[in-house]
């Protein structure tokens, strides 16, 4: 995303498009025409659309949608998606529980 | 105006930078932003727990972050446009033990001189504001007016309204260097050239000491990764911002439901520095066991996401705030912060725009220490 | 409906647990043992294991293998718990999720109009 | 904290191999899988594995985790099920969710063989109950014996969509018909026949419109799409269906490596987001490698190969072996990946049209837009050959990887060659005895045994059939053409089941002798009384 370093970049005025209604983000319930909308706002990066909006930050950490947002936000900014640097991958890779994450099991030295 | 002069220049566009951006747009000055990364806000701005507080505050930083809470937090959202989160739900600092209460105490005597609404409650008057709150909890401090926001759509929400305003914000464009004219500083060095202003803030976390440097100042800080956690959603339980005489852990329950906790595990200032903004193996548990003695009903509530960031801490806990220099002049100034999230913003509108600012004049100066008696 | 199979034509038999009793949402069901529930749910002809929180839209399987939120219930007073890698046990309570409780979205509506008036 | 040589994550056939000729040369191995059983993906393959004698060919996929347990077991690998990761850390420290408690394991060097996960598309209603991931419907027929649905619509041609196409079939599910935006068949031809003999219609560049229903799918309707994906007016189709199974494709579970700072790029031909890694899958990170569909989607025998290079490639890194040893293990290895990545559908061909066969044939232009090889096309490929007395018909028609039927064949009638990708062609001299081997043995369901009789004015066609009830001799019914359409009438005179076919029955139909080059499917029954109707048809009539 190096060619996109000055924010001032006119997308031009939104203009909703049919499927804006529709789900992206099945885990936090983010729609096509949002994500569209934060780019116009001027929220150029992936990391920068998943803090705004919650998209592929619930439970499957964007498993399922990470590619389809990729894909709205390239479109939208008239790039590749392949230019976009995916957002940071975190631990937990699998969603735990406080109280496992909290218990170190019997230390098993060998 | 061209393109590469404007009335001030912002270094850093986390929630300072972009809030300052935002009330200096307001009152019609024109503002550049430089950020280094590639991303906006991608430093302490969207790594902490989203606690709105005055409580536990130094008292010197104390008078901010009351007017914060009486001016600013209120009507943020509406006045961005945008959902922040503020939640004024109070804050609760827990104790189990005597030693915890006079801790406590201690917070609560600095904090009511400065007339903040602060108070010591027991463990059932606790339990009574939160019922889910462990019975080894004996008292806690209790701070009606705290709360709470998200921290992420703050920084995005001072982001985009000051885009709206017509601010120019750069990323991936690093402060190379800042230049004097005349001796008033006046310029800013990046890839995409050299800029001009009036007035040049520096708003850079960590990165403001080396930035500064260029024309020599020094400001006595350094760099903490602090750790933070987030659940799935949750059923609603409560509103409170939580924290712990013990500093176990700190955090909420936000409005979507998702707990955020933040933690340290003690290993901090002798962690394997591996210059990146990862977690490590033992904090998140480390965290987990702090709020599972206070909150054992979140025993199954699940994390999805841990994550790190760094967060620059000057050598007394304190942000500095203030004009380069013995005392304020116009053009040239200095700001470096902690990156929490009341103080900030707050300053931008207050110092910069604002005639009555409830600053001293070298409270938060950088010059606290060029006089100190080394 | 996920109608069982007995028999398959390259996997032979399916192996199944002891058939064990369960409820949801206050109706007996039946189910193997060791199933997840997600399983059972299917073959007694259950389709909807929530509704979401913010546009109240039904869910139900989806990935199948504990990746997505979509077949997540109130299992035993729990909520989200992933019904496609929970094992089913006897006597388990399976309560539809709404939102992230097993309180109808009416319910709660009700309840506030009531708090409300008072 | 638990120390071992060598952790590798996933126990799939990539994490499985790489284990195995780590341990082989005497590392100390322990595999974390969040399974309970392992072998990965393996254990919802059912069909038959492409590819060489050397690298399973023709062993079905849940086999070949079985033998990749039973081999690591003997070499003492610590598996480690229902073990979940839940996040790599600095020095290559692992932290390990086991039961109710976490664990922290440290190794000197580590594998990273996660996977893929499903990609998916958005449609109108794509969130109702009933629209479901490929991989679940597997899950919940192959695994937990549960039709996932009774009337199916599958999205994608991929071979992933293509294969549980079939497995739907055989777990005795309707499936509809299938549907891809792209104009042609992603996947091998073989699989998208095997599907469309049995009736089953294709519409490519075709896609969802909407999913139907209040609270769960009842219905669903497609249309055609232009070349911009755009749909066009007036082509509407509906189908009555309970489910709908989205088959779009896999992207490279590649999350630890980012966790962990290794170098990632985007890489469109191997699926997504992969690790940067050398030709023996180090990563920039060195003693961290990445082995299977987590380094770029293959097939699961490439994910094998893989594992084991960078199995030794640890061992090396280790110390257990020297540069020279593992080089010359690597290379064999190679050798055979090298054999594998060739063809119509090697990765640097992914998204190309190929339009000839390496023979120099032209390709089924049929089988790329309706999924069959159309009756004027197939006289042209080498293993279809007419003559009198029995024979095998090869309706092998592309480029892939695969040879199993030279090796069955006793008699050596049929012919692959050195080359892997070869199509089959018939030897000329050779002697077909009708054992029907060659039939069992096709992963690809491509191989007929037909014996024209033109004397008596029949011919008796030999095929693969796979489906429960299995028809008994002297059982009446219909005979389907390669695009599943009733082609005459038949009559079973030979069922044939044995060990060494594997679970494949071969089924002789007999059918007039002018049909003996048509008739491709049996199917119980009259021809009026077809259970599966040719849904299109009824579909169009109610949209028009």
């Amino acid at each position: 995303m190096k060619e996109i370093c000055d924010r001032t970049l006119d997308l031009g005025p939104f203009e909703p498009k049919p499927g804006d209604d529709q789900i992206v983000c099945r885990c936090e319930e983010v729609t096509q025409g949002e994500i569209r909308r934060a780019v116009h706002d001027g929220l150029f990066t992936i990391a920068e659309i998943r803090r705004y909006l919650r998209c592929g930050m619930g439970l499957c950490q964007g498993q399922t949608c990470a590619r389809l947002v990729k894909g709205i936000v390239a479109r939208e900014l008239g790039v590749s998606p392949d230019e976009l640097e995916p957002a940071s991958s975190r631990a937990p890779m699998r969603p735990i529980e406080m109280s496992v994450f909290a218990k170190e099991a019997e230390r098993d030295e060998r | 105006m061209s393109d590469k002069t404007s009335d001030v220049i912002v270094v850093g566009a986390g929630i300072i930078g972009c809030a300052t951006a935002y009330y200096l747009a307001k009152k019609g000055v024109s503002v550049t932003v430089f950020e280094a990364d590639e991303v906006i806000g991608n430093g302490g701005s969207t790594r902490n727990g989203g606690g709105v507080r005055q409580s536990g505050r130094d008292p010197r930083e104390l008078p901010l972050a009351m007017y914060a809470v009486k001016n600013l937090w209120p009507t943020l959202s509406e006045e961005l446009g945008a959902d922040v989160e503020y939640c004024q739900g109070g804050n609760l600092r827990l104790g189990k033990t005597e030693r915890h209460l006079e801790i406590l105490r201690g917070l609560r005597d600095k904090a009511v001189a400065l007339g903040l609404d602060m108070r010591m409650i027991d463990g059932d008057e606790v339990r009574a504001i939160n019922p889910y709150l462990s019975e080894e909890v004996i008292g806690a401090s209790w701070c009606p007016t705290d709360g709470h926001a998200n921290p992420l759509k703050s920084t995005y929400a001072y982001y985009t309204a000051a885009r709206r305003l017509g601010v120019r914000f750069y990323s991936g464009c690093p402060v190379l260097e800042l230049r004097k004219v005349k001796g008033e500083l006046r310029q800013v060095v990046t890839p995409e050239g050299t800029f001009e202003a009036g007035s040049v803030v520096v708003a850079a976390g960590y990165a403001s000491r080396k930035i500064l440097n260029t024309v020599g100042i020094d400001v006595p800080m350094s760099n903490v990764l602090i750790e933070a956690l987030v659940t799935e959603m949750e059923p609603p339980m409560f509103k409170q911002m939580l924290g712990t005489a013990d500093a176990d852990f700190y955090g909420h329950q936000t409005s979507h439901g998702s707990f955020v906790f933040g933690g340290d595990s003690g290993f901090e200032t002798v962690n394997e520095d591996n210059g990146h903004d990862r977690t490590t193996s033992v904090t998140a548990p480390a965290i987990c066991r702090g709020i599972l003695r206070y909150i054992p009903k979140l025993a199954n509530a699940k994390i999805v996401r841990t994550w790190a960031g760094f967060e620059d801490v000057c050598i007394d806990g304190v942000p500095v705030l203030g004009p380069r220099g013995r005392g304020p002049r116009p053009g040239g100034c200095l700001r470096v912060h902690r990156p929490r999230l009341w103080h900030l913003s707050h300053r931008g509108q207050t110092w910069q725009t604002h005639p009555r600012s409830p600053l001293g004049s070298t409270t938060l100066s950088r010059s606290r220490w060029d006089s100190s008696s080394r | 409906m996920g109608t069982r199979f007995d028999e398959h034509p390259i996997l032979g038999t399916t192996e199944r647990g002891r058939l064990v009793s369960f409820t949801y949402d206050g109706k007996t069901l039946q189910g193997y043992e060791g199933e997840p529930v997600a399983v059972a749910l299917s073959a007694a002809g259950v389709k909807v294991h929530r509704y979401t929180a913010k546009r109240h839209e039904p869910r139900g399987i989806f990935c199948a293998i504990g990746r997505c939120t979509d077949c997540v219930m109130v299992v035993d007073g729990v909520p989200n718990v992933r019904t496609c890698m929970t094992p089913l046990a006897e006597g388990m309570r399976v309560q539809t999720q709404y939102g992230a409780t097993a309180t109808p979205f009416e319910d709660v509506a009700t309840a506030d109009e009531k708090g409300g008036a008072r | 904290m638990n120390r071992t040589d060598l952790i590798v994550v996933g126990a799939g056939p990539a994490g499985m191999s790489a284990a195995i000729e780590a341990a082989k040369r005497g590392a100390h191995v322990t595999v974390l899988d969040e399974n309970s059983r392992p072998g990965g993906q393996l254990f919802k393959q059912i069909h038959k594995f492409f590819g060489s004698k050397e690298h399973h060919a023709k062993v079905r996929g849940f086999v070949i985790g079985e033998e990749l347990m039973e081999e690591a077991a003997r070499l003492g690998v610590d598996v480690r099920l229902d073990s979940t990761v839940i996040g790599l850390y600095q020095d290559k420290e692992v932290v390990v969710r086991e039961g109710e408690e976490v664990s922290h394991h440290k190794a000197d060097a580590i594998v990273i063989a996660t996977g893929a996960a499903e990609n998916m598309v958005t449609f109108e209603g794509w969130t109702l109950p009933g629209v479901i991931g490929a991989g679940a419907a597997q899950t919940m027929m192959n695994l937990h014996g549960v039709r996932p649905g009774e009337r199916v619509l599958m999205l994608g041609t991929g071979n992933v969509g293509l294969v549980v196409s079939y497995q739907l079939k055989q777990a005795g599910c309707d499936v509809v018909a299938l549907v891809d935006a792209a104009p042609r068949v992603g996947g091998y031809g073989v699989h998208a026949a095997k599907v469309a003999r049995t009736g089953v219609p294709f519409y490519l560049s075709h896609t969802i419109k909407r999913a139907e229903g209040t609270d769960h799918v009842t219905g669903v309707t497609i249309a055609q799409v232009d070349s911009h994906f755009q749909f066009v007016p007036g082509t509407e189709k509906h189908f009555d269906v309970d489910t709908i199974c989205v088959a779009v494709g896999l992207s490279p579970m590649s999350q630890l490596f980012k966790m962990d700072g290794c170098k990632v790029v985007d890489d469109r031909k191997k699926g997504g987001q992969v690790p940067v890694v050398d030709d023996r899958g180090e990563t920039s990170i060195p003693g961290i490698f990445a082995a299977g569909d987590v380094s770029g989607i293959e097939e699961a025998s490439s994910a094998m190969i893989e594992g084991r290079i960078a199995g030794l490639a640890a061992a090396e890194y280790l110390g257990f072996i020297d540069k020279d040893e593992m080089d010359k293990a690597v290379a064999a290895n190679d050798a055979a990946l090298d054999g594998l990545r060739q063809g119509m559908f090697a990765p640097k061909n992914r998204g190309e049209l190929v339009t000839t066969t390496e023979e120099g044939i032209p390709v089924s232009q049929s089988l790329l837009e309706h999924g069959y090889v159309a009756d004027d096309e197939i006289a042209r490929f080498p293993g279809v050959t007419g003559r009198v007395g029995i024979h095998p018909v090869m309706e092998c028609t592309q480029n892939i990887p695969c040879n199993p039927c030279q090796d069955a064949c006793l008699k050596h009638c049929i012919k692959v060659g050195d080359h892997i990708t070869q199509l089959p062609a018939v030897e000329p001299n050779s002697t077909c005895i009708g054992c029907g081997m060659c039939v069992a043995s096709c992963p690809g369901q491509a191989i007929f045994l037909v014996d024209e009789k033109d004397e008596e004015g029949f011919a008796d066609v030999t095929l693969p059939y796979e489906f429960l009830p299995v028809p008994a001799k002297g059982d009446r019914g219909v005979a389907l053409g390669r695009d599943g359409s009733p082609v005459c009438e038949a009559e079973v005179v030979s069922v044939r089941q044995t060990r060494a076919f594997d679970h494949t029955t071969l089924l002789t139909m007999r059918v007039p002798a002018d049909m003996a080059m048509r008739a491709r499917f049996f199917r119980a029954g009259s021809a009026n009384a077809a259970t599966n109707e040719t849904s299109a048809t009824a579909a169009t009539a109610a949209a028009e």
